[in-house]
């Protein structure tokens, strides 16, 4: 566990330099980015309503908020984590973000990413099937997936 | 589990045959890709849904034409029909449309062929015309389509086999979809360019989403037989709203024929189902034909698209389902709700037509004059071409509700204003 | 702060006050729940749009109506209406509503009030009533609501001082909704009866989200005074659809009005978004009034509805994207294509309504009898019931859009019906 660490220490590096960012990411427990546990995300009352939605959803059994939120390889999960983290972190604090909070470009990315992961035998022949085809996104028909709407 | 599954998908499909550009025969490529095939062939099935679907009745098989199963005729369910088309081909046979195995065989003996002379045009969306297009033309598509277009129905008839095979939809190397029909490149152009996008080449613009709609609007879509060529042309120059097609009409003078008992220079529209879904909400949600009509569904470890192309009410669970979280009953009961109102809207604008269709063959045998019949013969003109836009949809309504009570509304206050303008005149 | 974040979402509010089934006045609720009386207090802006909002007119003054600002005329706007209203009170003073904070001045104030002797029981809607009635019933809710109809409209007002407060809508004890309109008890009693629910209660068998949509309904809804008393009656004794209480008002033969120029006994059709939005996908789906017109908003670590009742284009975030993934502009893009689609029909609804009163006219200018005119006085009684019908609903179709093109359609063809019906006779 020293990639951790250290990324978390150079998030509360980064945090101190823009002071209220670090702030939160500690006293509101932003490290609980860098657990697997779903009910960490939930220490933040703006993740409530997702983390309710994981509840109710068809994963709750099958997948945690890092296994669609964070992508696959030690590495880029916990930069994800970090940069997710501490912005969040910042966003939370000052209460600047989009209400109802949605999912940004490369976050969607990293969500289709996981479905495809886990999935790769069922989407095999609609998705890979073809070259160059472009990708169909799936959360078009299963937006509910993750948390039950 | 999901591990099995990876493994058995390693390889989804096993190449037994190598495709090419010149296979039509669907069962060639079913070797391939037998899933796809095995539901391509359930076309066959006939189920009816209130609206939807078909009936298969039985008939006896002639000389002339010998199917022993034939979809119900709308003639019989709907007389005043033969009234609003008096005069015209649809007039003589017209039966409700049933699965993609059958285009083929429908159109050849449909009466309309025996009461009118019908070129080699008809064909485009009737058969898997791909290859005998690209054989005519010597390699070249449009050349072959120009060909086949001007050519009698029945010599055209003879260079076809199957109905849509998977070759007009699908390229052979990739199986990525693809249009093959020119007359909906050049519509679709025409369409864009209105927009303001030049030169749109469809197979090199449209995205995958949008191909997954724009393989159906090859055929699903209103059209005419332009000039002595008998080209085939979706009438989109202006866009694809029933009144901007009027108007493409109304510029070029077009008439499908002249009313039997009014005279009138009247238009058909024919299944506008892409143009109707053009202007509805799930088109605008980006939702697809092929979302509704071909879910996905699971064999195996697989998931494919559903090649029973056929009424989503059959198939609720995974047609609609996915999207929306309600029960299969309650997702009828919402359809059913939207196509109720449509229907009672086209009854009432159907008595209306009816009724001015009456005034102006009285109007006429009153001795009115053909320059004060002239007002209320091109109300009835409009009236007709909007509640036929509405009529000869295939959704009754579902595929853009709104939209479609909008032009039943305007097909009668077009009827209003014919009744009001055969009541102004006196005959000299 | 975060600190306060944390701290806040401990307890959601202080008692301050002791509220009790007395007190009117929302200042004193608000000491118990500040955000919500901050937001409730917002009602007072206005803002328009295309449709909806208002827009703050500056006038001068004057001793009969000191409103400094009221919202734009309709009659100005449209000028079309004053033919359709000719001879009753709405053509001399029509406005676009606006916020809660001015109902009980816009009210009082509104020229209608001069030209015609209103009742008591106009402030059913107007006021906060509930603590009114209840004492001038001596505690019977019912007795006061009789008591307050039939009051000449001056010394009912009296009564009153606050537009529609907390307690209109709020048990005191436990802040849960609740009905406090006998006249909205009884409605959805008769409706539900009609679809043969017995007995129905509202604040004893509605749930909480129907609670949601009926504290709305206790005055969005269409309304008239019952006889001598001026009861304040919901016509929904056959159920919640246009056809069903224009039926209601043929079988007692009422109306509102005689229009001065046909002679027709011709109704009013008064903000009928209840009945609307019972129609629609929305109302089908159970989204309330409140989930759109009053979105749970964010204040630190709280969730509140907002109490700035307004139009949601105002608002999409919190009114629409809790369900719609589609950006702001989209949806505001997806309510306007539905209502201009509305607003269309509506026009031409008008123009053909105008025909047929300018027909009527003319014919009895011509000497039609009575006997003669009667079947076209009916038809524009139908026709105005139903152009109304959408014309008077607040959202311009978006509660229910096909359903209300479809009452639109209906209209045009009545309309239609009359001008024929005008034209078959002579006058002898
Ligand atoms: C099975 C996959 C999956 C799991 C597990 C999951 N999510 Fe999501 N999450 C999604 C999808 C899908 C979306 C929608 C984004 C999109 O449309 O691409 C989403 C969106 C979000 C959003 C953005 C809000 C929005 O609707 O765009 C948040 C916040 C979120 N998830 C948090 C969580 C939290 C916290 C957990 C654990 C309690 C969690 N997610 C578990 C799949 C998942
Ligand atoms: C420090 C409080 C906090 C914690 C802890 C937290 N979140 Fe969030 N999260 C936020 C805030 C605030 C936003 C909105 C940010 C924005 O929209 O700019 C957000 C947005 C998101 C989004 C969607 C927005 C985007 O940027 O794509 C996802 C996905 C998400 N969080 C997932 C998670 C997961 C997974 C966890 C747990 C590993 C978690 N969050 C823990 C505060 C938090
Ligand atoms: C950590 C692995 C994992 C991830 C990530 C994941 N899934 Fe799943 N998913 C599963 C498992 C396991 C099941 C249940 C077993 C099965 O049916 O395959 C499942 C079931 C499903 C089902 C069928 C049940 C249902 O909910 O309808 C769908 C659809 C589905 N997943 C779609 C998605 C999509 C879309 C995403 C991305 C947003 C996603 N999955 C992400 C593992 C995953
Ligand atoms: C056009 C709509 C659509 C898109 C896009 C789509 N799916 Fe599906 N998916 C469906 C439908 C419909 C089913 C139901 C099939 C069945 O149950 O037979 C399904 C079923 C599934 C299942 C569950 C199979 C089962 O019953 O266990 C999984 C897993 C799945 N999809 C994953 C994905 C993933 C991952 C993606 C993106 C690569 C995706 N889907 C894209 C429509 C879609
Ligand atoms: C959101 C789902 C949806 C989409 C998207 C959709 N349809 Fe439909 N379609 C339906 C429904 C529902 C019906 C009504 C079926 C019935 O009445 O049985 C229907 C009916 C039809 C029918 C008549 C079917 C029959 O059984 O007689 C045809 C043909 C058709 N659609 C073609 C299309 C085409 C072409 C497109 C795209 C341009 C399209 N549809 C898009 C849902 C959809
Ligand atoms: C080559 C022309 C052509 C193409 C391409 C085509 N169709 Fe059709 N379709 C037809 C014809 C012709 C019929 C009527 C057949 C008959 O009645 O004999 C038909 C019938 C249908 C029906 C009615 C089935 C029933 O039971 O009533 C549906 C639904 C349908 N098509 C949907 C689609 C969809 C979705 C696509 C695209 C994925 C598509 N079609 C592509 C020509 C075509
Ligand atoms: C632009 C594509 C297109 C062309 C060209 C076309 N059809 Fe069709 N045809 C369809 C579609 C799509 C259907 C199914 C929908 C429907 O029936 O409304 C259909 C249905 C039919 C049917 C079965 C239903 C019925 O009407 O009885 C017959 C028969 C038919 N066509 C005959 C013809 C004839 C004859 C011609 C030439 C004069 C022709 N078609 C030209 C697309 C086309
Ligand atoms: C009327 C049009 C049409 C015809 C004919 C047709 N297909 Fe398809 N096919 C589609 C559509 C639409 C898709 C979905 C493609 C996508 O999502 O990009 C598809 C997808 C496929 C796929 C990709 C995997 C999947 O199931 O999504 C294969 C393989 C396939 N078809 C094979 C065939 C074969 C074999 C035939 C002939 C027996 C055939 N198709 C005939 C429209 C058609
Ligand atoms: C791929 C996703 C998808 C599929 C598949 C789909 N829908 Fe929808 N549907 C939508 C979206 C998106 C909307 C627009 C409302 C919204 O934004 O939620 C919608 C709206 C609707 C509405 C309300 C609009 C109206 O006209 O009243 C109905 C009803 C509806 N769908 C029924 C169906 C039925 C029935 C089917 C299957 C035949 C179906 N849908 C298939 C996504 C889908
Ligand atoms: C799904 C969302 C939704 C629901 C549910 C809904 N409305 Fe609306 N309402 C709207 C929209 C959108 C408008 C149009 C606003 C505009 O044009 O500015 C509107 C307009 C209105 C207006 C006119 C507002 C103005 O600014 O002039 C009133 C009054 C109204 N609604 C009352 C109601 C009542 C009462 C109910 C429940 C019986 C209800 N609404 C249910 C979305 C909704
Ligand atoms: C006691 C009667 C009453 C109740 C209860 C009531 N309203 Fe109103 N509402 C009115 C009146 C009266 C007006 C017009 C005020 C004016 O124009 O002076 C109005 C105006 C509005 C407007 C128009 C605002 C604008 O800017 O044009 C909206 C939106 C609205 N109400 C929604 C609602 C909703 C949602 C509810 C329930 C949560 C509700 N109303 C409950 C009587 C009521
Ligand atoms: C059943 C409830 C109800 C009753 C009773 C009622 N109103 Fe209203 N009134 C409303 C609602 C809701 C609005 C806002 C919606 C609208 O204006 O269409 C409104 C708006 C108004 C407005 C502002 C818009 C306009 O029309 O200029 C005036 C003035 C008004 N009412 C006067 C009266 C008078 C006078 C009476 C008695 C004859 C009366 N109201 C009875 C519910 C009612
Ligand atoms: C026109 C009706 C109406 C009026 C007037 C009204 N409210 Fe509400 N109020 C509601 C609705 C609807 C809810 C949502 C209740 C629910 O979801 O069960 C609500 C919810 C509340 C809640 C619960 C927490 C929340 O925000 O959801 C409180 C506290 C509250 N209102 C206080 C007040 C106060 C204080 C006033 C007067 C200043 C007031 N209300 C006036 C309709 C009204
Ligand atoms: C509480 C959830 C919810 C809210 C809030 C909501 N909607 Fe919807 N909306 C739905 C549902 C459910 C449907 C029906 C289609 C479906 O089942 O997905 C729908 C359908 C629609 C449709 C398609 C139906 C049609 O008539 O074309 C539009 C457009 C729409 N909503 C716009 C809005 C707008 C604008 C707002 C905000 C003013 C809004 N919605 C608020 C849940 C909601
Ligand atoms: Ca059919
Ligand atoms: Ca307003």
């Amino acid at each position: 566990m020293k990639l951790p660490v250290a990324v978390l220490m150079l998030v509360v590096a980064a945090g101190l330099a823009l002071g209220v960012g670090a702030y939160t990411f500690v006293y509101a427990r932003g490290a609980s980015y860098l657990t697997n546990d779903p009910a960490a995300c939930a220490n933040c009352h703006v993740m409530r309503e997702q983390y309710d939605g994981w509840i109710a959803g068809s994963h709750r059994a099958v997948a945690v908020c890092n296994d669609c939120h964070t992508p696959p390889g030690l590495v880029s999960k916990y930069a994800t984590k970090a940069l997710n983290g501490f912005w969040h972190s910042f966003a939370f604090t000052t209460g600047r973000f989009h209400e109802p909070i949605q999912i940004n470009a490369r976050n969607h990315a990293v969500t289709e990413a996981a479905c495809r992961h886990c999935h790769a035998a069922v989407v095999e022949s609609i998705d890979a099937g073809r070259h160059g085809a472009a990708r169909l996104t799936c959360t078009g028909c299963h937006a509910s997936v993750g948390h039950l709407q | 589990n999901i591990l099995e599954r990876k493994s058995e998908a390693k390889n989804p499909f096993y190449r037994v045959v190598e495709l090419n550009d010149t296979l039509t025969d669907p069962a060639l490529w079913g070797k391939n890709f037998p899933l796809q095939y095995d539901t391509y062939r359930r076309t066959v099935d006939q189920v009816r849904t209130r609206f939807g679907g078909s009936e298969a009745m039985p008939r006896t098989p002639s000389q002339a034409d010998p199917r022993s199963i034939v979809a119900q005729s709308r003639l019989e369910e709907d007389p005043r029909l033969r009234t609003m088309w008096a005069g015209y081909a649809f007039a003589t046979d017209f039966r409700e449309e049933r699965g993609h195995a059958y285009m083929l065989d429908d159109q050849t003996y449909t009466e309309r062929q025996i009461v009118a002379q019908q070129p080699g045009a008809c064909l485009n969306c009737h058969a898997s015309t791909y290859t005998a297009m690209k054989t005519l033309g010597g390699g070249d598509l449009v050349k072959g389509f120009e060909a086949i277009n001007r050519l009698p129905y029945a010599e055209a008839r003879a260079l076809v086999t199957h109905p849509v095979a998977c070759i007009d939809c699908h390229a052979p190397d990739t199986m990525q979809l693809r249009v093959t029909r020119p007359a909906f490149m050049e519509g679709i152009r025409a369409a864009k360019a209105a927009e303001g996008v030049k030169d749109y080449d469809v197979n090199r613009d449209a995205t995958r989403q949008e191909m997954r709609a724009y393989v159906c609007g090859q055929c699903h879509v209103e059209y005419h037989f332009q000039g002595a060529d008998k080209r085939l042309v979706y009438p989109w120059s202006k866009g694809l709203k029933v009144e901007q097609m009027l108007a493409s009409y109304d510029e070029a003078k077009f008439k499908d024929w002249t009313h039997a008992e009014t005279g009138a220079p009247v238009l058909k529209a024919q299944h506008p189902e892409f143009e109707m879904w053009s202007q509805g909400i799930h088109a605008r949600s980006g939702v697809a034909c092929a979302d509704c009509h071909m879910p996905y569904m699971r064999v195996g470890a697989l998931k494919i698209s559903d090649h029973h192309v056929r009424s989503p009410l059959l198939n609720v669970n995974l047609a609609c389902q996915t999207c929306h979280r309600w029960s299969e009953d309650e997702l009828k009961a919402r359809v059913l709700t939207i196509q109720e109102r449509t229907f009672g809207l086209r009854n009432l604008a159907m008595d209306a037509l009816i009724a001015l269709i009456g005034d102006i063959k009285g109007a006429a045998a009153d001795g009115h004059t053909e320059a004060q019949l002239a007002p209320a013969r091109d109300f009835q003109r409009k009236a007709q071409f909007y509640l036929d836009f509405v009529e000869a949809e295939n959704s009754m309504g579902f595929h853009a509700p709104q939209e479609a009570a909008r032009i039943l509304a305007e097909s009668i206050d077009f009827t209003r204003k014919g009744q009001v303008a055969v009541r102004e005149v006196r005959p000299p």
